[in-house]
């Protein structure tokens, strides 16, 4: 089968179905809306698994590559393609996309058309953002995808959700407005938007830091690295379900991608140079932020800052600059993605049935939920890294890796081990545990057919992966190596200086 | 000898008087005009003494069309003061302060 | 049965009946639920004897049986190493878990978490065996951590009782203090030799002795960092201090589950993982110091701790205590196969006492204060012989199992010439005295004297424990828990005499534990009296009647017996004139309220105050919501300049005009 | 030594400068119109001196006797509070006189201190009469502003009508079209109302 | 001579035609009644669509000069044409409904309209100082009273007289400059200016001096601060319908004078005049944000983001290359774009009893009428420059002009600024979307404004996918005319 344009599809194919959900919204009843959407996110699934099937993974070469002039003013192409790094996270969104739609069959009752049709058009766009190779067509999509989450964290957002989504959006675009000024600073190095002309800039220390420093801010804010990561909890909190989870599960990847494919590459030295920077700031992220995590009094908000902990791993893999660190990051954005969009499902379901997200109005839960909590207790366990799970898996690589660098990094990172238990598991005994008090809980029906199916796919993935990681780094491996090569071997060509 | 600079110094301190003008009389819109007025007539000496200065007609040109164009400049304004007048009963310009912010 | 998948049907068997059982749940009969649990268990443990005995024909298996990942220079595999360690592990997890499985039939007949509790111990099983099977430290910790789950959720297992969901929790995280030791350990080794199979990191560490690295401006050395990290992890498994906190509290769970994991098998993965590791712990006689001194400490303090004890499960739980400190006392005298061997006697003998205290349990109808039981022997015969055998086989009476264990072990310890042995000596030999004294006053207490429950007259205050009539009758248990009682006995008394001289002296463990014999000759000089002095096992227990530890252990059981059956009223003087000490030793040395304080305390403060003060105030509150505000205040401020006067505006024109001029213009 | 065209220039500037002054403080500003009329006057002497006769005619002609006659027509017209206009009349004098004094500095600076380089375009220009020049180069060269200007003042003439001229409010002019347009339905009104009895009926319910 | 004046007449012949047709709306007026005012707007659209033909006739590819190289007809002039064609098309369109109720649908209207359009045209073609004021009067002047049409209103009328008096001062100060680089210079012809200064090097505080007031003439025109400050009063004052007018395509004209001036005739001063406008445009931007903050009128609200587009359009002007003119080209016809479609919106939502002009009116409006949220939803988005619309492309090439000229502090710190300006465009989706209405009612127009209006909104979309088109056509234009 040929396969060319299949990138385009998986960008194009959602964004489109998801319009017409929207113009058609007004004459669709909310079943209907909702199997059209099922439909459509199922579709837009399957559409991405030939990337997996047809990827040969033993080359560093992108792949499924398109190519158009798009603007030749500013020789900005359409340029999609993606490598061994890309393809999981594509694949990650569109099933994550999917997991959304029947998560939110029960939860969402106001304008549910428009709440779907909000999903699979970012899901699209996110694909956009993985797969473009193109900075300015990355950029925009990347942009883009802001919008309908923005509406969706708003519309159908908890009582605050005002502020959150304001917050999240000035967050985010104060990022994403300097990594334009960096693209374009770039761009006029090299005359070029193409993300591979990049790689070969040349450009001397100081231009690397500048452009480093930018794109930093758009990635860190994205990841979230502290202390750019105030706008998580809030957003998390407010958001509904199917919001949080593409929020955790996907639009984090963005900013750890983005680093793997923009930030380091481009600035390599940079990179090293700034590496004591950005893995302390991974530090304080692992440290700080679970010890935040240990006391918070809301579900959400913990498993947000929990997020933020465990993207920390992420970024100290990435900065470790070694192969296991890598690839341990990114087998921690996968792993991530399946936990935290389980974790922000359970506890979506919990707040279906009583409307609270206050860990204290809970207790006992597993009196009338035990299946519920059979696997709360599982992703919470996956959560905090227990071997078997996929969580485990990342953490165990990363620390491998900070071990190569210094003994205290490791100590720090390994520190997660016991916090992150601390906190997941304080929860599940306050939540799951102890005597059914509340008369509401004592009502609660356990989960329906429909949100066990998703809990157990992604439980599932979260043991295959725990127990067979390769899955994972086979595909990542070949690109890993390239990459590494590419940072440690850079040679800057000329120096530009910072005031042109 | 008088020279050009003479002439532009002159129209300079209208001009400047036409600033301070601006600056006292600002209650009074009707003298607000005429300060712009004196502006113009400050613009028109200049002009006409580069052209005398530059053997160039066309200074003297564009002091014609500028003495044209401020006569139906004032007729405007003129009316608009009127149409205050009729609306507020008066042309004290602190009574013009609805719109502000 | 020689491929390395055949083997896989040993562990894949009771996981294979737990998650059956765990996800069928109710769907299933009761019956069906432990009959194929039992019977999965018990394939596994005719499986675990096969391979013994091939391994005891000589047949080591290192095989891997896929690659779990595979980065850069690094490869991971899941895969197993069978030897004589990890067979004779593989037969006392599957035995006493069987036993155990067995004994749960009647323990828990009639409990709403019937299945569960098999699909958990199932689950523990399998865990268990992934442990003492694997053949690297990937896989190591995996099976580490899972035994950890299962522990966890048992413990729990009665989620609405509050003691028991916060002693779950409790060790939960103590144990991951010390996996967060064992992971940094895991990652030098890594780090060290490149690999994390035993076979390659065994082989290359001798490259890193002389390697130091800088620790808080000292410089160390690494292969001593390694194994104090390493033992960091066992300390949280294998609770010892300061890490012991969590299991006497995780005596919350069902009795079966102290017994078979509290007691005989999860609790000794450290000191199974140490010996194990004999290669690298060889290496560094600063480690080992430190592992016997630890050691030293638990045996003897925890065992204190047992003499005040008045609830049943927790005079055993703080004994179990005492003896892993003895066992981690070999170790650190290098006594490996002595740790294991003491390990194997010790998990016959103390699942044995436990489950005969699940049956006083039982009969006590879930009143577990000793204080309130005596004279149970005449309403439960069976249960007093084993708990009689048990308590005997655990002060080292001469011909039980636990005396050629222990006395091996105090043998040896006394022969160490390690940093740190004499105190170690010590402390067993002390330990010998106290845990024959609170042996048997948990025994006379419980087996001997009035029947106590008759007098209490005041009404349970606690809804789980619903306690016995006074008008009642204790009834012997049924056969499903006199059966293992019964089976378990058998072992703890012969096991010792059959099995010491292979175990300790022979080559049993040759292909499993490296001994440095010139830099610790302990072992070398305990074998020289065995086969010289003594003449076998049945010298060894004529010669031990006039040696010091049974002294010791007499005069326990002496002291116990004048205590508890002859002056009744010694005890309660004694604790009235040494207030301080008992209030210590009530206090359990302050470990707790330290912890509580310092630790859970202390990290809810400070995350409170990140929260709050770093995150709400300083960044979100000044830089995020203070930009923000800022930007605002600007705003309003810029709007007076807009005060809609015309003067104002045509100001503004000339001001700028004239700024501009004057910025400018370059005269 | 002054010539006598210095003595012109400076007593013709005298006066204009004063009657600036005058303009800008006078009390009245009918005051302030008839300076600004001798501002006129004079500016038009100096344009003299610089031989811009047609100008300094069209100033007079234009300015004075239209613009300035159109400004005192308003002033007339408007009945001024002329006190209220007056209130705080010096408060702004420091500001103003500051920006205006260093302004006035930088501008006679600029004029004094620099030569300026000019290069006299053309000679001819001399030899004839300056309202030739100015018809010729006006109807040729700038024909194009110049009708441009008609159409200035014609927006002038439009707009001043538009913004101004309305029908008086007690005029009583008749749209015969309108009328002749009218509907019925625009003019009577059907009502449906309640029966009176009914009405009455609940009236006294009410009062009950 | 005969053959001169009739290629110059045929170069001009749009001017004409719209002056002429100008005149007949305003004789027709006089001759129907009232309810017959179709007729007027017909003629008008007919005006500017034959305009447009006649623009696009024989559309400039090579620079031409006619009237003594004082009108000059190039690829930036008919491109400027062409837009203010289409703007003020769009003008008359949507605000036709709005003038009915409010009784303003009158010839005056649209004869002053033309007139006005004229002046545009003038000053977009003018090539000499002359003909760049009487351009601009000619436009000052309509603009004027149109904003005074609505007579009896105080508002407008207040907004009138600050928007005359202002404009009559800032017009003096555009002429003392103009007369003293005349002085400088001995000439009004843009192109001898710049030939003559590059050749003789004269004096140059007096050309400074004579740079400042006219960067002051025209930072008026464009509403830059510290000249902004008529802005946001005569927005909010003028009747919404004006305000668009005057929001919208008086700034291409200011940006073709512009440009005609500073990037053409004084271009060796480009030193000078790239700092003063830095300073303005740091200003716009920063000010322009800020202030719009604190709005609660979407009109003033508009006003102050107008100021903050004028910054951006500056910093392309500053970067003083061919590509910061054609970014500051492609932003003001894009800004035109947008501020049409905001206004529109605005004019729907008024009804003869209610205008819409508080912010606090677009509650809920997502409730009552999904599909104009969304476009002013795209609308929002694009003047905050967020992709894939035209805002962001305008920002983007303006920035990258700007960054080009290496003014790298200053592209970070408008960037900055663009964060701030989000904030109060995100207000409005955040009340479209996120709160529930406070009026209730379907909101109605015709259905071709209901068709344009949507075309017009989309295509800032649809341009922002395939912008390539309109970008090139804005870097001809200004490569065609500079060289």
């Amino acid at each position: 089968m040929n396969f060319t344009y299949i990138l385009s599809y998986s960008i194009w194919v959602p964004i489109i179905l998801g319009s017409i959900i929207l113009l058609l919204s007004s004459a669709m009843s909310d079943a209907q809306a909702k199997w059209v959407s099922l439909a459509s996110s199922v579709i837009a699934f399957l559409i991405t698994i030939p990337l997996y099937t047809a990827f040969d993974f033993s080359t560093t070469q992108f792949q499924f590559q398109e190519f158009f002039h798009w603007i030749p003013t500013f020789h900005i192409n359409y340029h999609l393609g993606v490598d061994g790094f890309a393809i999981p996270l594509i694949l990650l969104t569109s099933f994550t996309t999917v997991i959304v739609i029947i998560a939110s069959w029960r939860s969402v009752q106001d304008r549910v058309a428009q709440y779907m049709a909000a999903f699979l058009i970012m899901s699209g766009l996110m694909i956009g953002v993985f797969s473009s190779l193109d900075a300015m067509l990355y950029y925009i999509f990347w942009e883009a995808m802001l919008i309908p989450m923005f509406l969706v964290i708003g519309i159908w957002g908890g009582t605050n959700r005002i502020y959150a989504t304001i917050k999240f959006f000035l967050y985010t675009v104060l990022g994403s407005l300097l990594m334009l000024v960096a693209f374009i600073y770039l761009y006029l190095h090299t005359h070029s938007f193409e993300v591979i002309d990049y790689y070969n800039s040349g450009l001397g220390l100081y231009p690397q830091i500048f452009i480093f420093m930018a794109l930093f801010m758009a990635f860190a804010v994205k990841i979230p690295m502290w202390p750019l990561h105030t706008w998580l909890p809030d957003a998390h909190v407010e958001a509904p379900t199917g919001g949080s989870v593409i929020l955790a599960a996907v639009m984090l990847k963005l900013g750890a991608y983005s680093f793997i494919r923009f930030a380091m590459p481009i600035a390599p030295e940079a990179s090293i140079f700034l590496k004591n920077f950005m893995v302390t700031l991974s530090l304080i992220a692992i440290l700080y932020i679970a010890l935040i995590a240990i006391v918070q009094k809301d579900m959400k908000k913990l498993i947000a800052y929990s997020s933020i902990s465990h993207m920390g791993f992420v970024t100290l893999g990435l900065f470790m600059f070694n192969t296991i660190g890598i690839e341990g990051a990114y087998v921690q954005m996968i792993s991530h993605g399946f936990i935290s969009a389980a974790m922000f499902l359970c506890v979506g379901i919990l707040y279906d049935r009583l409307h609270t997200r206050q860990i204290a109005d809970y207790g006992g839960v597993i009196h009338v939920m035990p299946i519920f909590t059979a696997f709360a207790v599982f992703f919470s366990m996956a959560n905090c890294g227990l071997p078997g799970t996929s969580g485990f898996v990342g953490e165990f690589m990363v620390i491998m890796s900070a071990m190569q660098n210094n003994f205290w990094i490791a100590v720090i990172a390994a520190s997660s081990l016991i916090f992150g238990a601390a906190y997941s598991l304080w929860m599940v005994k306050r939540v799951f545990y102890g005597e059914l008090l509340n008369e509401k809980i004592k009502s609660l029906k356990d989960i329906s057919w429909r949100d066990f199916f998703i809990l157990s796919i992604l439980a599932i993935f979260i043991i295959t992966v725990g127990v067979y990681p390769k899955i994972i780094t086979d595909m990542t491996n070949a690109a890993t190596v390239q990459f590494l090569d590419h940072i440690l071997h850079f040679q800057p060509i000329t120096s530009l200086p910072l005031d042109v | 000898m008088i020279g050009l600079s003479h002439y532009l110094i002159l129209a300079a301190i209208l001009f400047t008087i036409s600033v301070v003008g601006i600056f006292l009389n600002r209650k009074n819109i009707i003298i607000l005009l005429m300060s712009i007025e004196l502006m113009l007539l400050a613009v028109n000496i200049n002009f006409i003494a580069f052209s005398y200065y530059l053997n160039d007609i066309a200074g003297q040109i564009f002091v014609f069309f500028i003495l044209t164009i401020a006569a139906a400049e004032s007729a405007i304004g003129l009316a608009i003061i009127v149409l205050i007048f009729r609306n507020t009963r008066s042309i004290n310009v602190d009574d013009l302060n609805r719109l502000s912010g | 049965m020689n491929s390395i998948y055949s083997y896989l049907a040993i562990p894949l068997l009771p996981l294979i009946a737990s998650f059956c059982v765990g996800i069928l749940g109710k769907k299933l009969s009761e019956f069906f639920a432990s009959s194929f649990t039992i019977l999965s268990v018990f394939g596994a443990f005719i499986l675990s004897c096969f391979t013994l005995n091939q391994t005891l024909d000589g047949l080591v298996v290192n095989q891997a049986v896929y690659q779990w990942l595979a980065t850069g220079r690094y490869q991971f595999e899941v895969g197993f190493l069978i030897d004589n360690l990890t067979a004779m592990m593989m037969v006392v997890v599957t035995f006493i878990s069987l036993m155990v499985h067995i004994y749960t039939m009647g323990y828990m007949k009639g409990d709403p978490g019937y299945r569960r509790f098999f699909s958990y111990i199932s689950l523990f099983t399998f865990s268990m065996l992934m442990l003492v099977m694997s053949n690297n430290f990937m896989q190591l910790f995996f099976g580490w951590e899972a035994v950890g789950l299962v522990s966890y959720l048992l413990i729990g297992f009665w989620y609405q009782k509050s003691t028991a969901i916060y002693a779950n929790l409790k060790a939960f995280l103590v144990n991951r203090v010390g996996d967060f030791g064992f992971i940094l350990g895991i990652a030098m080794i890594l780090y060290w030799t490149g690999s994390l199979d035993y076979a390659t990191v065994f082989k290359n560490v001798g490259i890193i002795t002389a390697h130091t690295m800088q620790l808080f401006g000292q410089p160390v050395e690494v292969i001593t960092v390694i194994c104090v990290l390493l033992f960091i992890g066992a300390m949280g498994k294998s609770a010892q201090v300061p890490l012991h906190v969590w299991l006497p509290d995780s005596m919350e769970g069902p009795t079966p589950i102290s017994a078979l994991i509290h007691a005989a098998t999860m609790v000794t993965a450290g000191i199974f993982m140490v010996s194990r590791m004999s290669p690298l712990f060889e290496l560094s006689d600063t480690a080992l110091s430190f592992v016997m001194i630890i050691g030293a400490i638990t045996a003897l303090f925890m065992g204190l701790l047992g003499i005040i004890q008045n609830d049943i499960k927790r005079v055993i739980a703080y004994s179990t205590l005492s003896q892993l400190g003895y066992m981690t006392v070999a170790l650190g005298a290098s006594a490996y196969s002595v740790a294991m061997f003491h390990l194997m006697t010790h998990a016959f003998f103390k699942a044995l006492l436990f489950l005969g205290a699940g049956s006083v349990i039982i009969g006590m109808h879930h009143d577990q204060d000793i204080r309130n039981m005596g004279n149970l022997r005449k309403y439960m015969p069976v249960t007093w012989i084993t708990f009689l055998i048990g308590s005997l086989a655990l002060i080292g009476t001469p011909l039980f199992s636990g005396f050629y264990s222990k006395d091996s072990l105090i043998e040896v310890v006394k022969l160490s010439h390690i940093t740190g042995s004499n105190f170690a000596y010590f402390s067993v030999l002390v330990g010998v005295f106290v845990t024959a004294f609170y042996s048997f006053r948990l025994y006379f207490l419980v087996f001997h004297g009035k029947e106590k429950w008759r007098l209490q007259t005041v009404a349970h205050n606690d809804d789980y424990h619903h306690g016995l009539n006074p008008k009642d009758n204790p009834h012997e248990s049924a056969l499903s828990i006199t059966l293992p009682l019964t089976l378990l006995a058998i072992p703890s008394v012969v096991i010792g005499y059959i099995s010491i001289e292979p175990i300790l002296f022979g080559s049993f463990f040759a292909k499993s534990i490296f001994l440095n014999v010139e830099a610790h000759p302990a072992m070398e000089h305990l074998s020289h009296h065995f086969h010289q002095i003594y003449h076998g096992p049945f010298g060894m227990a004529v010669h031990s009647i006039l040696s010091i530890p049974f002294f010791f252990a007499t005069s326990g059981v002496a002291l116990a017996y004048y205590c508890y059956q002859v002056n009744i009223n010694l005890p309660k003087q004694i604790i009235k004139n040494t207030q301080t000490i008992y209030s210590i030793l009530e206090n359990k040395y302050g470990f707790d309220s330290f912890n509580e304080k310092f630790f859970a305390h202390g990290s809810r403060f400070l995350g409170e105050r990140f929260w709050r003060l770093g995150d709400e105030k300083i960044i979100d509150g000044w830089f995020v919501n203070g930009t923000a505000r800022f930007v605002g205040k600007c705003s309003e401020k810029i709007r007076i300049i807009q005060s809609g006067y015309i003067y104002h505006y045509a100001f503004a024109m000339v001001i700028g005009v004239f700024l501009f001029l004057t910025f400018f213009i370059k005269i | 030594m002054i010539e006598f065209k210095d003595f012109v220039f400076y007593a013709l500037s005298f006066v204009l400068v004063a009657s600036g002054l005058s303009v800008i403080t006078s009390r009245n500003p009918v005051t302030a119109a008839l300076s600004l009329v001798l501002a006129f006057f004079n500016a038009a002497g100096i344009w003299l001196l610089l031989q811009a006769e047609f100008l300094a005619i069209v100033l007079v002609l234009v300015y004075v006797g239209a613009v300035m006659v159109l400004f005192l027509f308003v002033v007339m017209m408007l009945d001024i509070n002329l006190d209220k206009l007056r209130e705080g009349f010096w408060d702004y004098l420091p500001m103003a006189g500051f920006i205006g004094l260093l302004m006035m500095v930088e501008m006679v600076l600029v004029f004094k201190t620099k030569e300026f380089n000019l290069s006299p375009v053309d000679d001819s220009l001399k030899s004839i009469s300056n309202t030739e020049v100015i018809g010729n180069t006006l109807y040729s060269t700038y024909v194009l502003p110049f009708e441009l200007a008609s159409v200035v003042l014609l927006i002038a003439i439009v707009s001043a009508i538009a913004l101004t001229l309305r029908d008086r409010k007690d005029s009583k002019k008749i749209n015969s079209s309108d009328q002749i347009n009218i509907k019925r339905q625009d003019r009577v009104r059907l009502v449906a109302m309640k029966s009176e009895e009914k009405y009455v009926k609940s009236k006294t319910k009410d009062r009950k | 001579m005969n053959e001169l004046i009739q290629f110059d007449l045929s170069l001009i012949m749009p001017e004409i035609f719209v002056l002429s047709m100008a005149m007949v709306v305003l004789m027709t007026d006089l001759f129907i009644k009232p309810s017959s005012r179709w007729i007027i707007y017909s003629l008008s659209q007919l005006t500017l669509l034959g305009s447009t033909y006649l623009t696009g006739k024989d559309f400039a590819e090579e620079t031409q000069f006619a009237f003594s190289n004082m009108f000059v007809r190039d690829g930036l002039a008919d491109f400027l044409k062409m837009i203010s064609y289409l703007g003020i098309s769009l003008t008359f369109l949507y605000s036709r409904s709005y003038m009915k109720d409010r009784g303003l649908y009158r010839g005056e209207y649209f004869a002053l309209v033309l007139f006005a359009l004229l002046g545009m045209m003038i000053m977009i073609s003018s090539h000499n100082m002359l003909l760049v004021y009487m351009g601009l009067e000619l436009l000052s002047l309509c603009l004027y009273s149109i904003t005074a049409l609505d007579r009896d209103n105080q508002k407008a009328t207040e907004s009138a007289i600050k928007y005359f008096v202002l404009g009559a001062l800032a017009s003096g100060l555009l002429l003392y400059g103009m007369s003293m680089i005349y002085g400088a210079t001995s000439s009004l012809d843009i192109g001898i200016i710049s030939t003559t200064l590059f050749n003789h090097p004269t004096d140059h505080s007096i050309l400074v001096l004579g740079l400042v007031f006219v960067l002051a003439g025209l930072a008026f025109k464009l509403g830059a601060v510290p000249f902004q400050m008529w802005v946001p009063d005569v927005y909010e004052g003028a009747p919404s319908s004006i305000a668009m007018l005057i929001s919208s395509v008086p700034k291409l004209a200011a940006f073709a004078i512009t440009i005609r001036l500073l990037a053409d005739g004084l271009q060796s001063m480009i030193i000078d005049w790239k700092e003063m406008l830095l300073i303005m445009a740091v200003l716009s931007i920063s000010i322009g944000n800020i202030t719009a903050i604190a709005q609660k009128n979407i009109k003033r609200m508009y006003a102050y983001s107008t100021i903050s587009h004028i910054g951006f359009i500056l910093f392309g002007v500053m970067s003083g290359s061919l590509n910061g003119y054609a970014s500051s080209l492609f932003y003001v016809a894009s800004y035109m774009l947008m501020t049409l479609v905001s206004f529109a919106i605005l004019m729907i939502m008024s009804n003869k009893n209610f205008e819409c002009e508080l912010i606090e009116d677009f509650k809920g409006l997502n409730k009552r009428s999904p599909w104009y949220a969304f476009l002013m939803l795209i609308v929002m988005l694009s003047m905050a420059g967020i992709p894939p619309t035209i805002g962001f492309y305008a920002k983007f090439m303006v920035l990258q002009a700007a960054l080009e000229a290496g003014f790298v502090g200053f592209v970070i710190y408008a960037v900055m600024m663009v964060l701030v300006g989000m904030f109060y465009y995100l207000r409005i989706v955040k009340l479209m979307y996120f709160d529930e209405p406070k009026v209730k009612g379907k909101i109605e127009a015709s259905l071709d404004v209901q068709w344009v209006l949507s075309l017009n909104a989309l295509s800032l979309l649809i341009i922002g996918l395939v912008p390539y088109t309109f970008m090139e056509a804005t870097t001809q234009a200004i490569s065609l005319s500079l060289n």
